[in-house]
């Protein structure tokens, strides 16, 4: 079994205090949902890190590359002599360079986004068994900010729901997996 | 031959930035401005050889006429002593030309025979080659253009009739180079021979003031031509190494 | 409530289903008239008469040059004329209804409107004489000919190498003959390219080389015009 | 309504652009209608009369090879680095006052984006072989040349649309989450997969940020390099008056000066149609003006330098094209660009204009108007007096031109009402961000809460 | 996959239909056509498809006689060469003999007999038979000379060369009518008057501009338009290049033509005082002692009158100038004198030949290498007799008004073009009962026949052709067909020897083609052993095959000496101009430009070709001079009425630096009203509005002699060129040298003849 309790709150600092709670009441890491960037989760949930710099730093060093290469090679397959120039000529070369360098930093940038924030939702299940079912609150899209805490046991339910709902919980709900 | 040698021969091969001078020919032609009288023979000689199309005067009133080769005229000085000086215009196969390197398509670009070439089918109609070209001899189709029957019956079969949006312009008659080598070969010759390939504009100039042929080869008439003091190209500031030298218009005393 | 995007996925798969099969339709009937139009059963155009190649090429063993007799010496392979027709069929078959129609044309003094089959775009310059000098056979590029009582317009070469037993005359050894086009081979720049880069011409002859790939005619010019 | 943000609520947001998507008045489909048949009548069936007729059907001739279709191209370029280069500038930067605009700003960079593509398609003389100029293995063997200027604008252009399409895409993943919940059908399928199941949690608002962050450091220098090559399309060339290094800078500047332009255009309109009043202030209508204003400075400078250089040139064509620009047959435009972008601009230094609507409008519709005469300018009259003085000739658009040229106008403007529609064209969960975050209050039942 | 009820299903199937129907569409909308090969019934023996072959034959596109080679592909013309073997023109071809190819292609060519169904000059032609069409013209021309009124029959056909004037002279005797006139417009009636008058022969020289040092031209535009102007620019390019000493060309009209821009010096002389010019530098020649001839003193008496400060008075040429002239001139050696029609189209224009003859007398210049040579034997050639000047054809319309011409047979020839309004030669042509016309298009002229039969062009024609003034020796060609008759046209010869034998008059010859053979089987059995071979069969297949045969025999024969009442008879007045000059302040020069006398303003190439000198096309202008434009304040493109006394053509102005301020000139050529639909309405016509003025020594019209005035109409039209801006504004475009580097020898032409 498997149940998610959400609690939701009206403004962001009461969602990241019970937030502190669940996590020091060893109830598991919860999940904060809010309609905008919360400033001060780090200090709460421990610090996040991403690979997404790293996917961008790939992408950038691939599509550079491989923009050299494909003005390199495709000009050496079938030589156009043009403007009386070496058939590798660096400074055009390197413009397309750099054009591929952004370009596949931009699309690595984003797969890499994809890939550490899980996205789209529901898509990589097959990796994240854990990921099947995801609580969510439509609220926490317009003003409320939830903290959801994942529970294994009816204990932890009834210790989540009432540490929510002493830091101030305007609603608990318990958002069991719907199968 | 495995992928990665291609690309190595290639890169052997062309690497070099004047490796354009070792091709098999180097046309070239000189123009003895001296001897040129502006008649025009060449201008319909080279309409006449190449298909150019007969555009009608409403394209020529909006600027849209083909002219592979043309005449331009400067005149100098007020009456009394006036001078009108021409000079035929055509497309120079610069060997560095401008051109050549802003065809996305690579439809114009340097071929082994020296020359600056335009492949129609290739070309999309950026027209940003004409915009290159200093010499501004590039011309483009603006729309189809058509014969009236039986005057395509004088269609050169040789030259493709080129379609709307294609850019095209002065190709030394590489159709009758092609001819030459294709003769040159049934002969058993290896190479062509000098005089051989006479463009349309060189055969019919009545005052012969044009020398057509390889440069690469010293004992040539171009050659010898390209020798003469009086040699010089238009625009040579511009660095676009050109394959048509003119020969300065002598000013005598009388 | 579940924010995965599965639901809308399944919601739209009708939608993509049937963008689906309007796309591959178009693949679909794009090959239905390649098949139909290429195909050489089908294909091959009607010609004004019922000639047949597998007769004079392949069970007579007439040389392709006798007819195509420019093939030699001109760009264009030319087409026999009436006269030569006539040469034979003075002779030959002369009761057969098609030589009939054939003597009809001869004293009618009218040529016969055959139907070209193997054209080139206005912008390809291809010449037969060099490459029917050079060697090459027939067939590389036309296909079986002498086994098709009607000609097609895509040569399809099934039997590979073997096709190579030149009419030109000459037999021809796997060092001098060039390689067959290949199966479904359309007549297209790659299919000329190809070849051109395997081969060089030593002594007039096409020879296969593997380290030619630059030097022999891949000018754009050498095929353009 | 009508008050400062601050006084706004969350929801109050929420629902105004909500609302400003499914709520649809009468006169919103009159506007598309009209917008799209202009786009059918001016655009589409002029190009297909042109395409069926030959580049011929528009004014271009011997020397003067481009036109207006290049003109356009160039502006349309121009306009979009309104957007996505303001918008990563003053994120990185972290200005606040972005948030309301960027979203629609962004927008003009896209549409414009791809309304500046179908002007190549239209410049071209076969664009049924566009694709030649795309590196993709085929029988012929043949690939685009690389060393070709109009390569890289190819390619810096595809990269650029990329680049801002994923841009636009991002920034709005959280807001389509949002108008989700609040639609049904069709719609509810198309923004759930839109906002590929965004929750809004902690790590995705994380992941967001720094993939936001380093697509926007990525696309500055991209978009700066983008127009810096349109400009090489010219200043590649030995044309006299378009070989300039000048030129690169030149371009960009004023790139993003007609895009600013374009964004206080389409940020009035915003206000005054989709009654984004509250969000769209005098703050930033105040604070375009003084980026209107360096702007302009900029441009001036620029346009002196240039005039200089061709005065001390001593060369003959470069006096030759400089004095035509100032004044041959072009030269009343020469004039009214200076006019309205040199001098016109200078309002700004004013607050009382800068903080007044219309005037704002006027004006920034005067700049785009002198910056398409730059445009226009830079094709014409450099390309009608090259080297060859008897090889000179002159440019006049046809009618095709002039109707293809509104009809682009038309074109974006579709595009535009469509992406109203579609995309919140405010950024909900930033403009959020500006407010000041509810404070703790007594528990309440949540109100209105989404389906 | 989803569940599929009914309408899904409905709609997958109608998705799939129809993309399937878009790819069959889509592939064969992509697909080329399919096309025919037509093989010949009977193989050619020198036809290959794909493979070019060349046939050598002569240009008659106008009377210089250039050989061509015109090549043809599947039996088609595809381009017309210069024949290198041909010493005329060596190689070399003008625009217009290129454009012979559109003669042949032309759009516009007829192509079967017609007949006048309406009224004349309607265009209500409608399509006869041959045989109609022959019989029609055979019984009238029966009747007549069975009647013995073969003299009220004409013939007006264009220059015809050759062994073809001889069978049209056969045909007219056969007829029994002395009217058989030829008539070219620009045919030089006055350099034929002046040379006889100076040399006591009816013949044009060798002007050899080949191998002269210094070439003094008055209005003759060598280059483009006068005589033979390949030939001409071959000589002038090998002076320019004769070695250290390069040719010096003087170049005196009040216009400058293509010749004036190529010289060296340009001599805006008044117009119609070129003469005086002459003689004026014969006069310094004389009196400095550079001549030395035993009839000096007849000399000097007769010259007395030409001081140079008189002439540089009557010329508008400094004093100065005409000494240098004169000295270099008499220094040069050789040194040649030429007078075209900017001389010889005057009032004086004869005297002025004479004066020009005179002064290549005096500088020694006759009979000599690099000077004016008189082929010793023009084989062939035909004689300048019958041609008809302007005199000539205005008694032929004199006669016809009077109702003396039953019948005007016309060839290929447009007098209504080019005949002044004045001469009224179109109205006279209404009172001539029955006009058959021979043209392959219906012009000004054949638009008035009743009956046409249209002729083959040149190229699907035998002929041949003997250039009069020749290349310094006698040389002649045969101009073949190269191509099978496209239409239901018949060669001229054929037309005129079926007429002879309808009549009952049957000519020696069966065919054109037979005519020329045996007229070139008597030239074998004269010739020398040089040119024998085997038989005349071999001779003819080989003369076919060069397209070209000459003899080598030229002699310095001429150096006789014009006797004392020649010299006496030297002499030029001031010209005369009709029109006042102070209503008419201008004098009008009609110049010939690239289309010839207007013949070929029907050819779109010739069209399309940018002017040598102005780079217009399409179209007719005016040239005036910048100060004039000034003070009149007129531009380019405003267009403007030209009346003369006689009438009143519309044309835009072109400011033209090099024209006298005093002059105006007009191209002639365009101005057609039925030419074709290259050529009709296009463009205005100056010969219209000349004076009938003529030159009694020449009987010719002096066409340069119409005072005309400018009258503006306040519209403004835009001139069509190809030129942008005609200065090049210190951008070196065109580089010249006047340093020692010119010395160099590059292109040196060696003149060749292959003979057969």
């Amino acid at each position: 079994m498997k149940n998610f309790v959400v609690g939701l709150f009206g403004d962001p600092e009461s969602a990241l205090a019970a937030a502190g709670s669940i996590q020091t009441a060893d109830l598991g890491t919860p999940e904060l949902m809010s309609p905008v960037p919360m400033e001060g989760v780090e200090e709460v949930l421990g610090e996040k890190k991403s690979v997404i710099k790293r996917f961008s730093l790939f992408g950038a060093i691939f599509g550079g590359i491989s923009g050299f290469l494909l003005a390199a090679i495709t000009a050496v397959l079938y030589a156009h002599p043009t403007g009386g120039r070496p058939i590798i000529t660096f400074p055009p070369y390197l413009i397309i360079t750099y054009e591929l360098t952004i370009l596949f930093g931009i699309v690595f940038t984003v797969i890499g986004f994809f890939v550490s924030a899980r996205l789209p939702n529901g898509l990589w299940t097959a990796w994240w068994k854990q990921d099947e079912n995801r609580p969510y609150v439509p609220e926490a899209a317009v003003n409320k900010f939830a903290v959801s805490v994942t529970c294994t046991s009816n204990e932890s339910v009834q210790q989540a729901e009432a540490i929510l709902r002493t830091a101030g919980a305007e609603e608990v709900r318990d958002v069991t997996e719907e199968n | 031959m495995s992928f990665l040698d291609r690309i190595t021969e290639g890169w052997r091969k062309n690497r070099k930035p004047g490796y354009y001078e070792d091709f098999d020919y180097h046309w070239a032609m000189t123009i003895d401005l001296d001897q040129c009288s502006g008649c025009g023979a060449c201008v319909t000689a080279c309409q006449a050889e190449n298909n150019l199309p007969i555009v009608g005067e409403d394209a020529f009133t909006k600027g849209r006429e083909i002219k592979w080769l043309r005449i331009e005229h400067y005149w100098e000085g007020e009456y009394p002593d006036v001078k009108l000086n021409v000079i035929p215009m055509m497309c120079q196969h610069c060997d560095s030309a401008p051109c050549e390197t802003v065809c996305p398509v690579s439809a114009t670009y340097h071929n082994q025979d020296g020359l600056n070439t335009q492949i129609y089918n290739r070309c999309i109609g950026t027209r940003s080659c004409a915009v290159y070209c200093p010499y501004e001899v590039r011309y483009f189709n603006y729309n189809d253009h058509t014969w009236e029957s039986p005057l395509d019956q004088q269609l050169n079969p040789d030259v493709s009739v080129r379609e709307k949006g294609v850019m095209e312009k002065c190709t030394f008659c590489i159709q009758r180079i092609r001819q030459a080598k294709d003769n040159a070969k049934d002969d058993g010759r290896r190479r062509v021979r000098d005089g051989e390939v006479q463009p349309a504009c060189v055969q019919t100039c009545p005052s012969k003031a044009m020398v057509f042929g390889d440069r690469n080869d010293p004992q040539s008439q171009v050659s010898q031509s390209l020798n003469d003091p009086r040699s010089y190209k238009v625009l040579d500031e511009l660095n676009t190494n050109s394959s048509v030298v003119y020969l300065k218009k002598v000013e005598a005393e009388g | 409530m579940n924010v995965s995007i599965q639901p809308a996925l399944k919601s739209l798969q009708t939608a993509a289903l049937i963008a689906v099969v309007a796309v591959v339709g178009i693949f679909v009937g794009y090959f239905i008239d390649f098949l139909i139009t290429d195909n050489p059963e089908v294909s091959a155009p009607e010609q004004p008469i019922a000639f047949s190649h597998k007769i004079h090429a392949g069970d007579n063993e007439i040389p392709c040059q006798y007819c195509h007799t420019e093939a030699r010496r001109s760009p264009s392979a030319g087409v026999p004329s009436v006269n030569k027709c006539m040469g034979c069929h003075n002779e030959v078959a002369t009761e057969s209804p098609l030589i009939r129609q054939v003597s009809e044309y001869w004293e009618n003094k009218e040529p016969i409107p055959w139907v070209k089959v193997h054209d080139l775009p206005d912008f390809v310059h291809f010449t037969h004489k060099r490459h029917v000098q050079a060697g090459i056979a027939c067939q590389t590029c036309h296909g079986p000919v002498e086994t098709m009582d009607k000609i097609s317009v895509h040569s399809r070469n099934n039997d590979g190498p073997t096709l190579l037993a030149s009419t030109t005359g000459e037999i021809m050894n796997s060092e001098t003959s060039a390689v067959a086009a290949t199966q479904n081979d359309h007549w297209e720049m790659g299919l000329c390219l190809n070849c051109h880069k395997q081969h060089d011409v030593v002594d007039g002859k096409a020879v296969r080389v593997d380290d030619g790939g630059f030097d022999n005619g891949l000018d754009c010019w050498t095929c353009h015009k | 309504m009508h008050g400062e943000p601050n006084q706004l609520k969350y929801t109050d947001i929420h629902n105004d652009v909500v609302r400003s998507i499914v709520e649809t008045g009468p006169n919103y489909y009159i506007a598309l209608v009209t917008a799209f048949a202009l786009t059918l009548i001016c655009f589409f069936f002029p190009w297909f009369y042109q395409l069926y007729y030959g580049i011929g059907a528009a004014g271009m001739n011997h020397p003067s090879v481009w036109g207006t279709y290049l003109a356009s191209f160039i502006f349309w370029i121009g306009l979009s680095h309104s957007g996505t280069l303001l918008s990563c500038v003053l994120h990185i930067t972290n200005s606040s006052w972005r948030k309301a605009m960027y979203r629609s700003a962004e927008a003009m960079t896209l549409f414009s984006l791809v309304v500046a593509a179908i002007m190549v398609m239209v410049h071209v003389g076969r664009p049924w072989f566009i694709h030649w100029a795309a590196p993709y293995p085929n029988q012929m063997e043949m690939w685009p040349n690389f060393r070709s200027p109009l390569l890289f604008d190819v390619m810096a252009i595809t990269t650029y649309l990329t680049g801002s399409t994923i841009f636009i895409y991002m920034g709005s993943i959280p807001d389509f989450a949002a108008v989700r919940d609040r639609t049904r059908g069709w719609r509810n399928t198309m923004y759930s997969l839109m906002s590929l199941g965004w929750r809004g949690t902690d790590t995705e608002w994380h992941r967001l940020h720094w993939a936001y962050t380093f697509l926007a450091v990525l696309i500055i220098p991209l978009a700066v390099s983008v127009h810096s090559i349109v400009s090489w399309d010219f200043a590649m060339s030995i044309v006299p008056a378009l070989h300039q290094t000048i030129f690169a800078p030149y371009f960009v500047v004023g790139a993003i000066y007609s895009g600013t332009a374009g964004i206080v255009t389409v940020m009035f309109v915003l206000r005054k149609f989709m009654d984004f009043g509250q969000y769209i202030t005098e703050l930033h209508f105040d604070n375009l003006g003084k980026l209107l204003l360096v702007l302009s400075l900029l441009w001036t400078y620029i346009n002196v330098v240039e005039v200089f250089t061709g005065f001390y040139s001593g060369a003959s064509g470069e006096t030759e094209a400089l004095n035509y620009r100032l004044f041959g047959f072009y030269a009343p435009l020469y004039w009214e660009m200076i006019t309205f972008c040199a001098i016109a601009p200078l309002l700004c230094a004013f607050k009382s204009f800068r903080t007044s609507f219309v005037p704002m409008l006027v004006l920034s519709i005067a700049i785009n108007i002198g910056m398409y005469t730059e445009r226009f300018l830079i094709v014409a009259t450099s390309l009608s007096r090259q080297y060859l003085p008897d090889a000179w000739g002159l440019y006049v658009p046809s009618a095709v031109e002039i109707s293809i040229l509104l009809g682009t106008f038309a074109l974006f403007t579709t595009l535009f009402l469509l992406f109203v529609k579609v995309f919140p064209s405010v950024s909900m969960y930033e403009v959020k961000e500006t407010m000041e975050s509810p404070k703790k209050s007594p528990p309440a039942a949540s109100e209105g809460s989404p389906a | 996959m989803p569940n599929i009820d009914r309408r899904d299903f409905i709609k997958l199937v109608g998705a799939g239909g129809v993309g399937v129907g878009a790819g069959v569409v889509l592939r064969e909308s992509i697909k080329h056509p399919k096309e025919h090969l037509i093989p010949h019934v009977l193989a050619p023996e020198d036809y290959s498809s794909g493979v070019a072959t060349w046939y050598n034959s002569v240009c008659s596109m106008c009377s210089a006689g250039c050989g061509i080679s015109v090549r043809t592909r599947e039996g088609r013309a595809k381009k017309i060469e210069g024949n290198p073997s041909h010493a005329v023109n060596q190689g070399g071809l003008c625009a217009v003999g290129q454009a012979g190819l559109q003669v042949l292609y032309n759009p516009d060519r007829l192509t079967g007999p017609l007949l006048q169904s309406a009224n004349r000059g309607s265009d209500g032609f409608t399509q006869i038979t041959w045989e109609d069409g022959l019989t029609r013209v055979a019984s009238r021309l029966d009747v007549l000379r069975a009647a013995g009124r073969g003299n009220r029959i004409a013939l007006l056909t264009r220059g015809v060369g050759g062994h073809l004037a001889e069978l049209l002279e056969s045909f007219a005797e056969g007829v029994g009518t002395d009217q058989l006139h030829h008539y070219d417009y620009d045919h030089p009636h006055a350099l034929y008057a002046a040379n006889e008058r100076f040399f006591g022969k009816q013949h044009l020289p060798y002007y050899d501009l080949s191998n002269t040092r210094h070439l003094l031209s008055f209005g003759a535009d060598y280059l483009a338009g006068w005589l033979s102007p390949v030939h001409h620019s071959l000589g002038f390019a090998n002076s320019r290049h004769g070695g250290d000493n390069r040719g010096y060309f003087v170049q005196i009209e009040p216009r400058m033509s293509p010749s004036g821009a190529a010289a060296d010096e340009w001599v805006p002389a008044k117009p119609g005082t070129e003469g005086i010019l002459a003689l004026g530098l014969a006069h310094h020649i004389v009196a400095s002692g550079h001549y030395e001839g035993e009839d000096i003193n007849e000399w000097k008496d007769v010259l007395s009158a030409y001081t140079l400060e008189k002439v540089a008075e009557e010329t508008d040429v400094s004093e100065s100038v005409l000494r240098r002239l004169a000295e270099s001139f008499a220094n040069a050696s050789p040194s040649l004198a030429i007078g075209g029609d900017g001389a010889g189209n005057n009032s004086n224009g004869v005297d002025t030949l004479v004066a020009i003859n005179a002064l290549n007398y005096l500088a020694g210049n006759v009979g000599e290498v690099g000077g004016v040579i008189f082929n010793p034997d023009p084989a062939g050639a035909t004689s300048h007799s019958r041609q008809a000047n302007y005199q000539t054809l205005a008694q032929l319309a004199e006669s016809a008004r009077a109702g003396e011409i039953d019948v005007l047979i016309l060839n290929d020839v447009n007098p209504v073009f080019t005949m002044p309004l004045a001469s009224e030669f179109k109205a006279a042509l209404a009172q001539i009962p029955f006009i058959v016309s021979l043209s392959s298009f219906i012009d000004e002229t054949s638009a008035l026949a009743d009956v046409i039969l249209p002729s083959h062009t040149y190229l699907e024609s035998w002929g041949d052709a003997f250039p009069e003034q020749g290349v310094g020796f006698s040389i002649g060609a045969v101009s073949q067909p190269v191509i099978a008759p496209l239409y239901n046209t018949k060669a001229t010869g054929d037309i005129v020897l079926d007429l002879a034998r309808r009549i009952g008059k049957p000519m020696r010859w069966d065919s054109t083609e037979d005519c020329i053979k045996d007229g070139w089987n008597k030239i074998y059995q004269e010739s020398d052993s040089n040119t024998r071979t085997e038989s005349f069969e071999s001779f003819w297949t080989a003369l076919l095959k060069a397209g070209v045969w000459g003899k080598k025999n030229h002699l310095k024969t001429d150096t006789s000496r014009p006797n004392a009442n020649t010299i006496a008879s030297i002499g030029v007045d001031a010209p005369t101009f009709s029109g006042d000059a102070e209503l008419y302040p201008f004098v009008l020069q009609p110049y010939r430009s690239g289309m010839h006398d207007g013949r070929a303003a029907n050819l779109p190439w010739i069209q399309e070709l940018p002017d040598a000198m102005t780079s217009v096309v399409y179209g007719s202008w005016v040239e005036i001079n910048p100060k004039t434009a000034k003070d009149l304040g007129l531009t380019e493109g405003d267009l403007v009425d030209i009346e003369s006394v006689e009438g009143a053509v519309r044309a835009p102005i072109l400011v033209y630096p090099a024209i006298r301020p005093d002059v105006i000139a007009m191209p002639i050529g365009q101005g057609h009203t039925n030419y074709g639909r290259y050529a009709s309405n296009r463009g205005a016509n100056p010969l219209e509005i000349l004076s009938p003025l003529v030159d009694d020594n020449s009987g010719n019209v002096a066409s340069n002699a119409t005072r005309v005035k400018i009258v503006a109409t306040g519209k403004h039209v835009e001139i069509v060129k190809t030129g942008g801006k005609s200065r090049d504004l210190g951008r070196d475009i065109v580089q010249t040298t006047g340093g020692d580097d010119h010395t160099a020898q590059t292109n040196s032409i060696p003149i060749t003849v292959i003979p057969t």
